[in-house]
């Protein structure tokens, strides 16, 4: 395969892909085979934290691909995460079925208080697997084809573009606060039973929930890997240094950027509905602006335009905050803010550029 | 039409939806032995007039030198003609059968016009043969240009482009870490890897030693008659070693046309432009 | 509430009795000894509402000429009893100690503890009747503003049979507007007359008045009315009122629209010279926004009596701080970032939570309390539907002076040119000998502190918290994407298209959708005009 | 977590700290959760939640603790965001192994966390009023339930001050949607007509109010009195009284009752123009009783700052506290399973001089005060129930729950028992 023959190339994507798939073997067996109290087991809390991590390292990479590689700063990834959360959490609610507290067979708990009568055209379906599968890949997709069809037609570029972006966002926060939209309004959807017929309380579950976010990530490491590697992802970056030379050379630049954006976005829906069922639940608060700005600064941190940066940062950021919230509420803030400054300031390559610097130069 | 018979031509395995043919420009026309017809543009720029009432033929195979003062309109008559900026009024023909206003940058780029550009513009990033692996003509949509694979004989003309161009030694080098002139060729090269008929050279001398220039020079010579060349050039001795046909842009009109000397002894281009 | 309107009635009744004696010359009881005024303060000091609920009635028909500053005290929470001992006593002053003075006798009673005594408390039922009876009493009261205030807020408790005490105050008005007021009062009367011509009369002098109880009266009739031609005449008069009314309505609506767009625009203003000219993408905005509001606080805790001239003060006061501020930020982390507009969202995203929690820190998280002094509240009553509150006619223009003033200074002044010639081409103004540096820092500088003046205006709005600048920063890129980038007056007219857009919106779709609906629109306005409404002038990409 | 190492490369760290995160050894104290935001939009309110519940526990140590052991608290900080709640509150269960949790603020942490309590089996003591429909084996809810606060209120402004018309205002969110679809079905049943009741929504932090009031003005101009229940929350308020202030809607004249604009709330607004309007709450701060003194006095004491107020859910804390105390003491030990059974019935004193009790379907007993607004920004209680409402779980006006009761006790032991069905769903 071509992968592996990029893959050969990439040396720190080697040992990313080695640590993550070392973890979605190791946490799994150190969960279940460890008995308690041993040094090594890992417990059930722990593991979930670090599902939840491997989601965000995913989102993480979608936004590396379209910023790193493409130039294009989006504001607005929570907008996809969180939609392809709310597909899995429509499957995960639909599941409930009649043991919701009114015991009603079809219509979630908040419908049955808000006095609906019957479920909305947009919640049938929603009862397969399958096909919430399908729309955690086609919500994001279809939403970021039709804003990136205008926005990348009309030549829409650099802080525009995220502004734009940020702006689609926002909008869809709002919406997602209203109570008459039908998706819980400001208390999300939650109190989820199980995915598939199992107990998404048991820890045999929840095992499996990480395993399959360590796989979703090892897989979309190597796609992204394959896009960027490809004659395809050179003319990104190309694209990113200079877009108009790409034009003159007779490529269609708003089609590629439509179309390495909207797969993005599907990477990122896709890191929303593994994320959904490891935290048990998702509400409009994903969507806001700020958090998709954080999502940058996870990218930032590592290093853009490499993608086991993108890793790196997702869960390094997200492991300082876990544990600063605990060590140092009041200051962590300030922490958070300074090491957006800093990471910007004196180390423009991220983290991962402190190791890197030798390659590249030589 | 019933449903079975629609279903089955919708499945034809044969064909491809419309939507999915690329628009494929007509072919290029030559009868009339000229291969760029520019009538009556006008381009302003709030209130201001880049360009003027603007007529302009290239014959097909010919070496062109366009000079002007600075603000002559000439860096706007090439966007004009790459697609990058639309005229008020008037009419662009690539051709007899091309119409350059209806179409975009990358659609007359494909239709066989190359451009390069006044600074230098390369893929900084990339190496040298990245470069020009990209700028290669070729099926140029989005999922072909995911799978593609360089074949031996797209490496040969690779190779061959290397060679006319001068940067053999330098193929793996990052084209950002090349000198001016040597960017300035690689461009020349990427304009090549995509076979145009016409190319439009945006001060290729710029930046160059005496020797990089004469060899510029004697490419650009080499390249006229299969191709059409277009050159904007500032520096007078450079364009007196290729020319033999000279237009004078001024105020965003042409003010003269002809050879070296005629031009040298036309009193308004020399009023306005040799004579300062 | 019939109980309610009865008294009322009763209360009017006396009242007018009175009043005709009063018009004779005679003095209405005001003779009588004091003991029932007594009698209504030993009940006012028993807790029960109720029973202060008949006091105020006792203390208002009493007649005594202390009545009506007793129930003013009472109204503004300045009687107090003295613990243990029922004295009544006005309070003065604020603080641990303070000075009362006898109600009775009016004699300074010298300064006590605080908890020495307690208040006199009302509720909402005997705060209204309270401003029944001052309305009252204040029909003879020679200010004419405050005997219109009194006919206004009889208008909706009137009966016919106060028709005749109507004349008698018409004769002796002589104030116009008074006089249109009790008018307006006797018509309203009129159409309850039992005579067809009078009703008819009342119709004709009702004509197109706005006066909310002529309307609800009019609908009353309309559902009442035999008569056709009276009926007729009725709808004919409701029509002609109700389209006048929306007519004002369209007017107030435009108001609200401008007066939220200037509030836009006050937000915006300054991101329009940091974005617009320099370049930068300045997500620490808000913050400096909130850092200006901050400032007002702080004046105003320190000069608490003097709330106005605090605010006044608080400008230049917030100009300096978020300036200086912004300098700061421009001094040790953007002048490193010029060029990659992109980093310095990050940066200053990161600078906007620190900003945030050095704040929290030092304030609390918080709300601060910033008053509003007194000529910038209450409205500006136009007619009766119309009415237009002073705050925000006061941001409105203070709005349209920030941008004139900064129009100037840009247009003006030679740091103006530098900025101008800066932003449209650096490195030639840098070649004409333009120290960029100090250009760029000033820059930043100038729409920093217009970011804190902003803040000044926004503490009288809203809420004064560590979360204040987040609420804007969105808007604000919306207004200066959507106005087109270095353009003010894309900012100023931008800004106020959206807050008039917005306010059309409201009564459609709801204040939520409203707000969605105008993001919408300006993500697609920018696919349309990526340049905004007004494209800064020049060859694009030149 | 104690033993997590720190090593110079961060990817080891994590995997080693990871690994070697011990269990916690039994304790010679006994753990109290406390689970409230200090960071992020909520740090506002929740943060006087935690330093109530340090003092409490405070308090109780001072008197010798529980069972003869020490309390101690254990503080986590969930930032105001939601899923990062249910995976504190898992932390606080199963890492430091605490024996109850105190917390949560917004209706969406505590459905965040709910499921949480259920699977582990702990207990969440929940101190805010909320919108009710809600009923879990594990919580135990010490705030008002809508019969205990919005009703009341209602009632009030109808009966006592004569109220026939009616704006609904509210936070476009669950807890005024549902309160307002309460009071909506019980306005009607009281034989409201449908045109005298106007409902509005807003966004949060809604700050332009102009035009919404501007219509509250149009409809109160009908002729009838008319009043705003206002279910408007966090910073929307500031605005909203604001432009109440200015565009000249006083109290006396359309007054505005709020069930979520408390004391805290109140001291960052300007109540001069407020005067008057309306609050109904289990609590306020100036309740005479001696309870209340000592407590205001201890809060003082601890908080170091005379200037402090105190509020509603402070006080809810503090019933929930001592019931939860006296519930361990009554079972003997802290597991949950027998709390959950000995809870039930257990009485403590609140602070406005009465008993508030744990009733079985785990809401509590409360009296409900209607307050004015003071210009000292505190309220002035005008009215109060008789004696103590208790907090219903489902509501009697609403389509889908009036058929519903809770009742932990044996046998029943169900939160949402169908009366009409005879069933309990969801078991």
């Amino acid at each position: 395969m071509v992968v592996l023959k990029y893959l050969k190339q990439d040396r720190g994507g080697m040992i990313t892909l080695g640590l993550i798939a070392l973890l979605t073997i190791a946490v799994p067996i150190c969960n279940l085979m460890v008995p308690e109290g041993n040094v090594f087991h890992v417990s059930t809390f722990t593991m979930t934290l670090l599902g939840k991590y491997l989601c965000y390292a995913l989102l993480a990479l979608a936004v590396d691909l379209v910023w790193g590689y493409l130039g294009i700063l989006s504001l607005g990834h929570g907008a996809f995460f969180s939609l392809g959360g709310y597909a899995m959490g429509m499957y995960l609610m639909r599941q409930i079925g009649s043991r919701g507290v009114y015991g009603n067979p079809l219509l979630p708990d908040f419908m049955v208080f808000l006095n609906w009568e019957q479920l909305p055209w947009f919640w049938q379906g929603f009862q397969w697997f399958w096909f919430a599968m399908l729309m955690v890949v086609l919500v994001p997709a279809l939403l970021a084809f039709v804003f990136g069809w205008f926005a990348f037609r009309s030549r829409v570029t650099g802080v525009y573009l995220s502004i734009m972006t940020q702006a689609l966002t926002y909008a869809l926060l709002l919406a997602f606060y209203r109570n008459e939209m039908g998706f819980g309004g400001n208390n999300g959807l939650t109190d989820f039973k199980d995915i598939l017929g199992f107990s998404l309380q048991a820890d045999a579950t929840r095992v499996g929930l990480f395993i399959a976010s360590g796989v979703a990530l090892a897989l979309g490491y190597l796609s992204c890997l394959y896009i960027t590697r490809s004659r395809l992802g050179r003319l990104c970056t190309a694209i990113r240094d200079q877009e108009d030379r790409v034009r003159f050379i007779g490529f269609k630049v708003e089609n590629i950027k439509l179309w390495i954006f909207t797969f993005s976005a599907i990477l990122a829906g896709v890191a929303g509905a593994l994320y959904v069922p490891h935290v048990g639940i998702i509400n409009p608060n994903e969507f806001s602006p700020l958090a998709s700005i954080e999502m940058v600064v996870w990218v930032a941190v590592g290093g853009r335009a490499t993608l086991y940066g993108a890793v790196v940062g997702a869960i390094m950021v997200n492991y300082a905050k876990s544990y600063l919230t605990v060590a140092m509420p009041d200051a962590w803030l300030f922490a958070l803010g300074a090491l957006f400054v800093l990471v910007t300031l004196l180390l423009p390559r991220g983290v991962t550029g402190l190791v890197r610097k030798k390659e590249v130069d030589a | 039409m019933s449903v079975l018979e629609s279903m089955r031509s919708f499945m034809r395995r044969d064909q491809v939806f419309d939507f999915l043919i690329p628009d494929v420009p007509p072919n290029l026309d030559l009868t009339h032995g000229v291969i760029l017809y520019l009538e009556n543009l006008n381009v302003s720029f709030d209130g201001f007039k880049a360009i003027n009432d603007l007529n302009l033929y290239i014959d097909d195979g010919e070496l062109r030198c366009i000079i002007g003062p600075n603000g002559a309109g000439k860096t706007t008559m090439m966007d004009i003609i790459t697609g990058k900026t639309k005229p008020d009024s008037g009419s662009a023909w690539f051709g007899q059968e091309i119409n350059l206003l209806d179409m975009d940058e990358p659609e007359i780029a494909t239709a066989g016009i190359g451009r390069k550009f006044q600074k230098p513009t390369v893929f900084e990033q990339h190496r040298v043969i990245d470069n020009l692996e990209l700028a290669m003509a070729g099926d140029k949509r989005v999922w072909p240009t995911l799978t593609a694979h360089l074949n031996s004989a797209e490496q040969d003309r690779i190779n061959e482009i290397l060679k006319i161009i001068n940067l053999e030694e330098h193929f793996s080098r990052r084209a950002g870490s090349l000198s001016h002139g040597q960017k300035q060729w690689l461009e020349i090269g990427m304009l090549l890897m995509q076979n145009p008929k016409l190319l439009l050279v945006d001060e290729p001398a710029a930046g160059m030693t005496h020797q990089e220039m004469d060899q510029t020079a004697e490419l650009l010579t080499s390249l006229a008659g299969t191709h059409s060349v277009v050159v904007v050039e500032h520096d007078m001795d450079f364009v007196r070693s290729i020319a033999n046909k000279v237009t004078v842009l001024h105020q965003g009109s042409v003010l003269a046309e002809g050879t070296m000397d005629e031009i040298q002894n036309n009193q308004q281009v020399i009023e306005v432009y040799l004579g300062e | 509430m019939t109980l309610l309107f009865t008294r009322q009635h009763l209360f009017l009744r006396l009242f007018f009795f009175c009043l005709s004696f009063w018009a004779m010359g005679h003095p209405c009881l005001a003779t009588e000894d004091n003991s029932q005024l007594s009698h209504g303060l030993s009940q006012l000091i028993q807790g029960n509402f109720q029973r202060k609920e008949e006091a105020v009635k006792i203390i208002a028909t009493s007649g005594d000429p202390r009545a009506e500053q007793i129930l003013q005290a009472l109204l503004a929470g300045k009687l107090y009893r003295i613990k243990r001992k029922d004295t009544l006593v006005y309070k003065e002053g604020k603080g641990k100690k303070v000075a009362i003075t006898s109600v009775l006798t009016g004699e300074s009673l010298g300064t006590v503890k605080k908890r020495a005594i307690k208040k006199i408390t009302i509720n909402n039922a005997i705060r209204g009747k309270l401003h029944g009876q001052l309305a009252l009493i204040n029909l003879k009261n020679p200010d004419s503003q405050i005997r219109l205030q009194a006919v206004n807020k009889l208008i909706p408790t009137l009966s016919p049979k106060s028709a005749g005490t109507l004349e008698t105050l018409l004769q002796t008005e002589r104030n116009d507007k008074v006089r249109e007021a009790l008018m307006t009062a006797r018509a309203i009367i009129g159409l309850r007359d039992t005579e067809k011509p009078r009703r008819l009369e009342a119709l004709d002098n009702l004509q197109g008045n706005l006066t909310p109880s002529v309307k609800n009266e009019l609908i009353r009739l309309l559902t009442e009315e035999q008569d056709k031609e009276i009926h007729n005449k009725a709808q004919a008069t409701l029509n002609g009122i109700q389209s006048k009314i929306k007519l004002y309505g369209l007017i107030e609506k435009l108001f609200f629209g401008l007066s939220l767009g200037s509030v836009l625009v006050l937000a915006a203003i300054g991101l329009a010279i940091t974005f617009g000219v320099i370049g930068v993408i300045n997500m620490a905005h808000g913050e400096l926004i909130m850092l200006g509001a901050y400032t007002t606080y702080v004046i105003q805790q320190l000069m608490p009596n003097a709330i106005g001239t605090a605010l006044l003060l608080s400008i230049p006061a917030a100009f300096i701080v978020s300036g200086a501020t912004g300098i700061l930020i421009e001094r040790t982390v953007i002048r490193f970032l010029y060029g990659r507009p992109l980093e310095t969202l990050l940066a200053t995203f990161g600078i906007s939570l620190i900003l945030q929690q050095t704040v929290r820190t030092i304030f609390s998280p918080l709300n601060r309390s910033v008053s509003t002094p007194a000529w910038m509240s209450g409205s500006l009553q136009l007619n009766p539907v119309l009415s237009l509150t002073v705050n925000r006619i006061t941001i409105l223009v203070f709005a349209l002076m920030v941008f004139a003033g900064l129009y100037m200074t840009l247009k003006k002044s030679s740091i103006g040119l530098q900025v101008r010639a800066a932003a449209q081409n650096r490195s030639m103004a840098r070649a004409m000998g333009i120290k960029a540096a100090r250009v760029d820092a000033l820059t930043f500088g100038l729409g920093s502190g217009i970011a804190g003046i902003a803040g000044v205006a926004l503490s009288q709005l809203t809420n004064v918290g560590p979360n204040l600048g987040q609420s804007y920063i969105i808007d604000s890129f919306m207004v200066v994407v959507f106005g087109g980038v270095g353009n003010l007056w894309g900012t100023l007219v931008g800004g106020l298209t959206l807050g008039v857009a917005n306010k059309f919106f409201e009564p459609w779709t709801g204040a939520v959708l409203a707000k969605i609906v105008i993001l919408v629109f300006i993500i697609l306005f920018i696919q349309k005009r990526p340049q905004g409404l007004f494209p800064q002038k020049g060859r694009a990409g030149a | 977590m104690k033993a997590r190492t720190h090593k110079s490369t961060w990817l080891i760290a994590l995997i080693l700290g990871t690994l070697f995160s011990v269990q916690v050894q039994a304790a010679e104290t006994i753990k109290v959760g406390v689970l409230h935001s200090l960071s992020g939009t909520m740090a506002i309110s929740e943060t006087t939640l935690k330093d109530t519940m340090l003092m409490l526990i405070d308090e109780q140590n001072k008197k010798g603790g529980l069972l003869g052991k020490k309390l101690e608290a254990v503080v986590v900080d969930p930032a105001s965001d939601w899923p990062l709640f249910a995976e504190k509150a898992r932390e606080l269960i199963t890492k430091n192994q605490v024996a109850a949790v105190f917390g949560c603020w917004t209706s969406v942490s505590r459905k965040s966390v709910l499921p949480v309590f259920e699977e582990l089996n702990s207990l969440l003591f929940y101190p805010v009023q909320y919108e009710g429909e809600e009923s879990s084996r594990n919580v135990f809810y010490t705030g008002a339930a809508p019969n205990q606060q919005a009703i009341p209120a209602v009632d009030y402004l109808m009966n006592e001050m004569g109220v026939k018309r009616w704006v609904l205002a509210g936070t476009d969110y669950v807890y005024p949607r549902t309160t307002n679809k309460i009071l909506a079905a019980y306005l009607k049943a009281k034989g409201v007509a449908e045109k005298d009741i106007m409902i509005n929504y807003t966004p949060f932090g809604h700050s332009d109010w102009q035009s919404i009031v501007a219509d509250i003005k149009k409809f109160g101009n009908a002729g009838k009195k008319t009043a705003v229940v206002s279910t408007i929350n966090g910073d929307a308020n500031v605005p909203f009284y604001k432009e109440l202030g200015n565009q000249g809607i006083t109290s006396d004249i359309i007054p505005v009752v709020a069930f979520s604009v408390g004391e805290e709330e109140l001291s960052g607004i300007d109540t001069k123009p407020l005067v008057g309007h309306l609050a109904a709450w289990n609590y306020f701060m100036s309740v005479d009783s001696e309870m209340n003194d000592d407590f205001i006095e201890s809060w003082h004491a601890f908080i170091k700052n005379e200037d402090r107020v105190t509020n509603d859910p402070m006080e809810a804390h503090y019933i929930g506290f001592n019931i939860w105390v006296k519930a361990v003491e009554k079972a003997g030990t802290t597991d949950p399973t027998a709390v959950q059974d000995a809870i039930i019935g257990v009485t403590v004193p609140n602070l406005s001089g009465g008993y508030s009790a744990m009733m079985p379907n785990h809401h509590i007993t409360k009296p409900v005060l209607i307050g004015e607004i003071q210009d000292d920004g505190q309220f002035e209680v005008v009215w109060q129930t008789s004696g103590m409402v208790a907090g219903d779980a489902w509501s009697d006006y609403l389509q889908g729950s009036k058929d519903l009761v809770s009742d932990w006790r044996k046998p029943m032991a169900c939160g949402n028992f169908n009366v009409k069905t005879g069933k309990c769903s969801g078991k």
